[in-house]
């Protein structure tokens, strides 16, 4: 095992690059395919290299075809090989929805298991990055209402690694989430000595704190972490709990940080009306009810279209809202 | 050398025109004019083949008779039969090779079970009592595909896979004339050319989507003229002449598996009967149209001239016929029988492994079971 | 005006029929399209005799491409027509997904104002019809999640009418999911004298009840008044409000409603998992919280593609069901 | 007589073999080998629009060149160039009528540019400030699109409506060579060609979508000849030689709008600058490929042929790049200005009518923005 003085900053992007890059050297079924992923390395740069090393036949520049890609994917993965398929941007998955929602999530169920499904769909995702239209979607509700996908999404630089490792190794299909703000966000890591591989359905407590539980994903965590730092002026001592997966859901971790807090904010970019904070509110409540001093409440991206580069800081739940959130969360009503 | 390096993938690079010229001649991807067809043609005739072919038309007919009586005993919930395009549907599944793979649509129950499936296998989606009925590797015949055209890059992907393994395997996917007006139409041929795949596309144009004719489906001068769009060859056929069918794609799959890429083949053909059980055919259509194909019936050509070349005898009628009688009291007898279905498989295979939580609604609907069966 | 004698058993697919048979007398720029609409009436005869009185121009077989229809329904509106298209299943609706979200749903957005898109997406939603598979989503979560759109359904063969209307009539893009269930559900109605139409938003209390309300929709609504009669007699007095439109949503009558009861159920058909209730659940306990005795609990589909016809009684929301989670509404912490 | 029953729609019925044909003839429906020229042919030149098209091509040089640095000064958040396609954006401004409809894509901000749409609105998209900077209607160009191909049944639906309606308006819509592979790109040509629509279809044909060369996206002889399978005519033209792609834009527009039905132009022609500003193009082509497309730039072509034969002279040319920099100076100027944005405005328009639930939303953003403030 190396020391820690190996590890060097690399960014959420490289580890992505590294998850693939591992996988395909162990595996050899393990193909990636789609748009620009081969010789440009893809827009994001995240397959960069790939071809490079094992050929063309395994890191495809495929035509611009979503649906295709998917459904060829589908195919080959009735064949065996395990497809890794990157999306260019969350928007342009849309054209693939019918093969993903009609195939990919139903293949295993539709055949009792004769045949699964074991195919990434990588979608970069979410804004932040100055993209003009269609190219800052927060796409996750559409994919966490099909039964059939894992829906999975990391926030630190090694669960990027870990977490596409896995949804890679896993025999299920898995809407795996890239948020794009984070691609540059960098983390003392090294490639040559990854963390251990955590599974898909594990949420992390990523702040403990007493006062009440943030809970939320991707691109959001290090405002939830930025939040929970600030709050502490306030007197509040926040817990930040990272889903990681959206499904399956970790009920367990979630809800055991809200039983001790009785309070808690779900934190998205989504879309609120619709998106995935009702799910998380709804099913808190459900099972903590007695313990919550308050409704859960939701800190999400407006309910309308992303807007253009030069309003989307307004749209974006920052700190201040998050913690004019955490302020209504009736603490006069305090035990 | 990778696939992706081969002739016909990425070598080719344009250059500024004066000196620009299409990539390839169009010429030799042009289908005939005319419909491929042997029958009448006086050409040559493999006795045993057509004997096998004519064996299969025959028990096809009478499935696809078989099984539109069982929706009406409810044993079925739709059946949408292939009724008139049995040269198409039989054929298709003795072009291939054992490891080859089939992609039938929903209308090809019969495809399959004429490729050896299990007819209660082939039949249970429609029955409705599982969605499919057969697991697809081991009869590599990929599911009944529901959604259009949807199951086209499937194959496509399927058959590049194989060519990458340097398996060869060609993959034969089914559409219809309807289908071809999907983007999934569009995009697994253009995968297809670009990789090369082994992969053949049979489009039975039957003349109907439903209640639309072909005439508000396309204008083109043929389906099979959209393979030259492609870069690849179309090939125009007969589709209720089963020995040209059969030549046809045996000559595509042979091609392909060769490493001679993909090829559309139209099967001009008929759909004699309504779109299902369901359908009321008389809305859209008039009965001339429907007596002027009956004329054309594959059955009747090819009956019609193995009997005029003594290739076949009324013993060899007699017994076409009662084979399919046998398999039909056969098939009457199982689809008589009661599945048995476990509610409880609702969440079997959802995912690899069960999630709590589907654990949770899979415990909820047990107790609500045995609570019912108290 | 006529008189209650002149009314007859009518069906909803008949009234939905006469919706648009009445905007396409009232208003030339009505267009109807899609797969078998014109001389078969479509699968479900919803648009029975339309092209015969109208023409084919007017109400057009289109080749056989979900996303070539509605891009087609696009540019029609952009030139100033209304189109109405039928998609001829949920899941044969998912081809047109880009079309629908990244132009419908934005257009106007996206134009500040200048291009509105009055199109009616007439989606038949929902199982226990004994469809293979395909035949029987329910996609609502999906449009829910997506801004720009109105999503509505009408449970009454009364709404049927008056909803559709009000959805050509609306230059807001409108998915009208219609239970495929209910198309043959009967009441005694005149397409001479339809019930004066309300206007899109507002959702209906179906039945009046004090213990706890039922908050459902669409194909559910029978369900859930059937339960209501049978809750009598464990002694519930339920109330039962049709939600009508999911976007946008009545907050004012759920939350009136639930705040006079206490207690509330969400029931539908979709997996509950990432489904509307999740929304319609949190939505009501961020504002009722405290005049809640029970958490707002769900009643939906399993989280399972949808099952075979065999099977899909298993499935599907029913009454017991219903009863069991009323039953759970922890009825012993009663004030 | 309406659309649906004009002769080429839905009259055709196909007949069973061996009298079936194809529906009609594809011969007349194939492109020419060789990209259809004008200069260097000899051929005969209308001064005035020689003059036009040379004036517009310069300014639209000099406009992608603007753009370009404006990028790079934060000005605009991305600009994807279309330097070395000026013919095309031009010719497709100038073919049309001033009621004709044009359907840009992202990259066809000329396009509308030339069509006289003022810059900083067309440039809204791309500086970030609002997603289409125009009244659509006002203008009847279509919002310029980034989801690639979706705007093309789009143009169809649009043609088909004013056919409807009795306008003789067309509807030109430009699509890239990579945007032919999409479902969108075939179903619009699909449709358009039953309807018999009043639409052209322009493929800019730049060599790349993105890093991916033509060889990796088609097989096809040429994308002019997808045209045959749609049953519509397919040209190809020198997408360099302004004066051609004018001419066979405008004959394809004519014959749209005397009822004559869709066309697919493909216009070959080189993308000479990276794909946008963010991107790096030497990571996917050499400089040899540039430099002998530099030798066939439509700028260079044009201003060679119109000097040889007399029809410009020195100040003719330097008057057009004054133009072109006047046009440029007033652009950075009027970019250089702060846009006034108001935050509010983005609940302005999501619907008709503000629902309770934005106008919630709206009152915290404006109440953050107050806090802001103060
Ligand atoms: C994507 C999709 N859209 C619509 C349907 C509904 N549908 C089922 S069969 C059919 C007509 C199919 O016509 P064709 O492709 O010619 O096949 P055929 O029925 O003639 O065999 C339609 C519209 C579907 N199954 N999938
Ligand atoms: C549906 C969709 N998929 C992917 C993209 C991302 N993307 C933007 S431009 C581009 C390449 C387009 O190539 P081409 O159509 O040849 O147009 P060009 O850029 O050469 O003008 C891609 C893949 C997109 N905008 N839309
Ligand atoms: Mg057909
Ligand atoms: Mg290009």
């Amino acid at each position: 095992m190396s020391t820690a003085t190996d590890k060097k900053p690399a960014t959420m992007a490289q580890a992505l690059q590294r998850a693939m890059r591992d996988a395909m050297a162990e595996d050899p079924t393990v193909h990636v395919l789609g748009e620009d992923v081969g010789t440009l390395g893809g827009v994001f740069r995240v397959t960069d290299g790939l071809a490079k090393e094992f050929g063309e036949d395994r890191c495809t520049d495929t035509p611009l075809a979503e649906a295709g890609i998917l459904g060829t994917a589908v195919g080959m993965a009735m064949y065996g090989l395990r497809p890794v398929v990157e999306m260019q941007f969350d928007a342009f998955a849309y054209p693939a929805f019918e093969q993903l929602i009609s195939h990919v999530a139903k293949m295993r169920n539709r055949t009792r298991g004769a045949m699964a499904m074991p195919i990434v769909v990588r979608v970069p995702y979410g804004g932040g990055i100055g993209g003009v239209e269609h190219h800052s979607d927060s796409s996750e509700a559409y994919y966490m209402a099909t039964p059939g996908l894992k829906v999975v999404t990391p926030a630190t630089v090694e669960d990027a690694y870990g977490l596409l490792r896995e949804a890679i190794a896993c025999d299920d299909p898995v809407v795996f989430l890239e948020p794009k703000r984070l691609y540059w966000s960098k983390s003392d890591w090294s490639p040559e000595d990854p963390a251990p591989v955590e599974p898909i359905g594990k949420a992390v407590v990523r702040r403990a704190g007493s006062s009440a539980t943030l809970l939320t994903y991707g691109p959001s965590v290090p405002v939830c972490m930025e939040a929970a730092e600030a709050a502490r002026e306030e007197g509040w001592d926040l817990e930040v709990v990272d889903l990681r997966s959206l499904v399956p859901f970790d009920d367990e971790t979630v809800c055991a940080s809200v039983r001790r807090t009785g309070r808690a904010v779900v934190v998205h970019e989504s879309a609120g009306f619709g998106g995935p904070g009702g799910e998380i509110a709804a099913r808190v409540t459900e099972r903590c009810f007695h313990h919550l001093e308050a409704p859960v409440l939701r800190v999400a991206g407006f309910d309308i279209p992303y807007p253009p580069p030069m309003l989307e800081k307004h749209h974006l739940p920052g700190v201040d809202r998050v913690l004019d959130a955490v302020a209504r969360l009736q603490w006069e009503t305090e035990r | 050398m990778t696939v992706q390096e081969l002739p016909g993938a990425a070598a080719y690079r344009p250059t500024p025109p004066p000196a620009w010229r299409p990539r390839t001649d169009p010429t030799p991807l042009l289908p005939d004019p005319e419909p491929f067809r042997v029958l009448g043609t006086g050409a040559e005739l493999d006795r045993a083949l057509m004997l096998k072919l004519y064996a299969e038309l025959v028990r096809g007919r009478r499935f696809n008779a078989q099984a539109t009586a069982l929706t009406k005993q409810g044993r079925l919930a739709v059946y949408p039969s292939s009724t008139g395009q049995e040269a198409c549907e039989v054929a298709a599944a003795l072009a291939l090779e054992e490891r080859d793979w089939l992609f039938p649509s929903y209308r090809d129950t019969l495809a399959a079970v004429a490729r050896g499936l299990d007819p209660v296998q082939a039949l249970t989606l429609l029955r409705g009592d599982w969605h499919t009925g057969y697991d697809p590797r081991e009869h590599r015949i990929a599911p009944l595909c529901t959604p259009l055209a949807t199951q086209l890059p499937h194959a496509v992907g399927l058959a590049h896979a194989a060519r990458l393994k340097g398996d060869d395997v060609v993959a034969l996917a089914l559409v219809g004339d309807g289908g071809t007006s999907e983007g999934d139409f569009h995009e697994a041929l253009n995968f297809a050319a670009v990789w090369q795949a082994p992969v053949v596309f049979l489009v039975q144009n039957n003349g109907f989507a439903i209640s639309v004719p072909l005439a508000k489906q396309t204008a083109a001068p043929s389906l099979a003229h959209k393979a030259v769009g492609y870069g690849m060859p179309g090939r125009l056929v007969d589709g209720n002449d089963a020995p040209a069918v059969h030549q046809v794609l045996s000559e595509a799959v042979g091609r392909a598996r060769r490493g001679g890429g993909p090829t559309l083949v139209e099967a001009v053909t008929y759909r004699m009967e309504a779109h299902t059980n369901a359908d009321d055919a008389t809305r859209y259509r008039g009965s001339a149209e429907v007596d002027a194909w009956r004329e054309h019936d594959p059955i009747r050509l090819l009956e019609g001239e193995l009997t005029a070349r003594g290739l076949i005898d009324e013993d060899g009628i007699r017994a076409a016929a009662e084979a399919a009688e046998t398999m039909a009291a056969a098939l009457r007898e199982q689809m008589n029988a009661e599945p048995t279905l476990n509610p409880m498989d609702l969440f079997a295979e959802v995912y690899t492994a069960q999630s709590g939580q589907l654990r949770e609604q899979a415990d909820q609907l047990r107790a609500e079971l045995e609570a019912e069966a108290r």
